[in-house]
């Protein structure tokens, strides 16, 4: 299991090296990239603030999340914040189990719960030089991982 | 006996408060609800904050009854856009 | 687009740079893995035989399929055959979109129509030095995909 | 007139059988049916064919009561294990 929040640049074959194993038959990676364009908008770049501490134990929790759906603790997952251009990429999910259809499922748990619950936020900054927050989604309240 | 907590603004409310952070004292037994009615309370610009933000208190999303302690440190946390 | 049947290993990272562009937000890379094991048995590698002409035309038609889902042509996969170790990759399966959601689609797609209709068989070597061919699944018969 | 083609077995069919193609010759009109007949009529071990097997014509999969011509290529498909 490994899970990070940095500002380094992702080396998404690093990433993918850190699952699987002799058990497994399938490995999934999947990679988020800044676009070229926001609907119809065209996009210089994004900037992504990340409330750092809280993120890196809300990364580590939906990892862990994820192991359980695995059946594997072969799940390895960076995002990354500050500024970047397009064709970054903002976030590396790599996963492996020994059949695909656990790995297909905790991929996609990991992302969605990225969007969901993940304090990071992005702004977008458009080629006429303006920059926005895109808008997102309220995260669920809970009485905390702890709890 | 008053509780200091320690607020942190991110995103969109950093940029329209101006801070990332401002120390706040709260009466004993307040909760979460009380320390978002005292900013609130504030006027402008605070009163651009929801009545029932999303807030995490030590790292976690907290319900608004939650009670807090000295020391706590209390996220305002805007909608959130990872990925 | 780009669909291949090879004997050569395959270089993950190569089918992966096949994909994505500056409108895609989404890239996801598949791995099919040769397992240590069979159910509770010990394998220690696996043999692939092909139709190879027919394959290559058959995970073309895939890959096509599958660019439909996507609404992109970026579609890159290659199924390996011949003699196989264990932890080799036998099928690598890489999409990029705007959206993450046609990516995860058209990337299973890819993997369970291959299981479907690729003329490709496996036979298992196992630690005990006994071999079998895995059973399969009997391909859908259609008038064929130029009909 | 007879109308010659050309049989490809692989993997499993092929262990059976000992050879991976043959040359058959089909009579005019004949479909895949017929050939499958004509196989299975030779008995061990192409009796093992199953009566209704999965058979690509020229690389595509296809129906039993497909025409044949000649210089057709016609594969033996057992059911398929890639991935």
């Amino acid at each position: 299991m490994y899970a990070r929040v940095s500002t380094e640049v992702i080396d998404a074959v690093d990433v993918l090296a850190r699952v699987g194993s002799e058990q497994d038959g399938a490995s999934l990676l999947f990679l988020g990239v800044v676009r070229n364009h926001a609907d119809e908008r065209p996009v210089s770049g994004m900037r992504y603030d990340a409330y750092e501490e809280m993120a890196s134990e809300v990364l580590r929790a939906i990892a862990e999340e994820a192991a359980q759906t695995l059946g594997t603790d072969r799940v390895a997952v960076v995002h990354r914040f500050g500024e970047l251009a397009v064709g970054e990429v903002s976030v590396a999910v790599a996963v492996s189990s020994p059949h695909r259809a656990e790995s297909y499922e905790a991929s996609r748990y990991v992302i969605e719960e990225i969007k969901k619950r993940l304090p990071v936020w992005k702004k977008e900054h458009y080629t006429d030089g303006e920059s926005t927050w895109v808008e997102g989604q309220i995260p669920p309240v809970t009485t905390g991982s702890e709890a | 006996m008053s509780v200091p907590v320690r607020t942190l603004f991110f995103a969109a409310y950093r940029d329209h408060f101006g801070v990332s952070e401002l120390d706040v004292e709260l009466a004993a037994g307040a909760t979460v609800a009380d320390l978002v009615s005292e900013l609130r309370g504030r006027g402008a610009p605070f009163d651009v904050l929801p009545a029932e933000p999303a807030v995490a208190v030590n790292h976690h999303y907290a319900f608004l009854d939650e009670p807090l302690g000295a020391g706590d440190e209390v996220a305002f946390i805007p909608p959130v856009a990872g990925g």
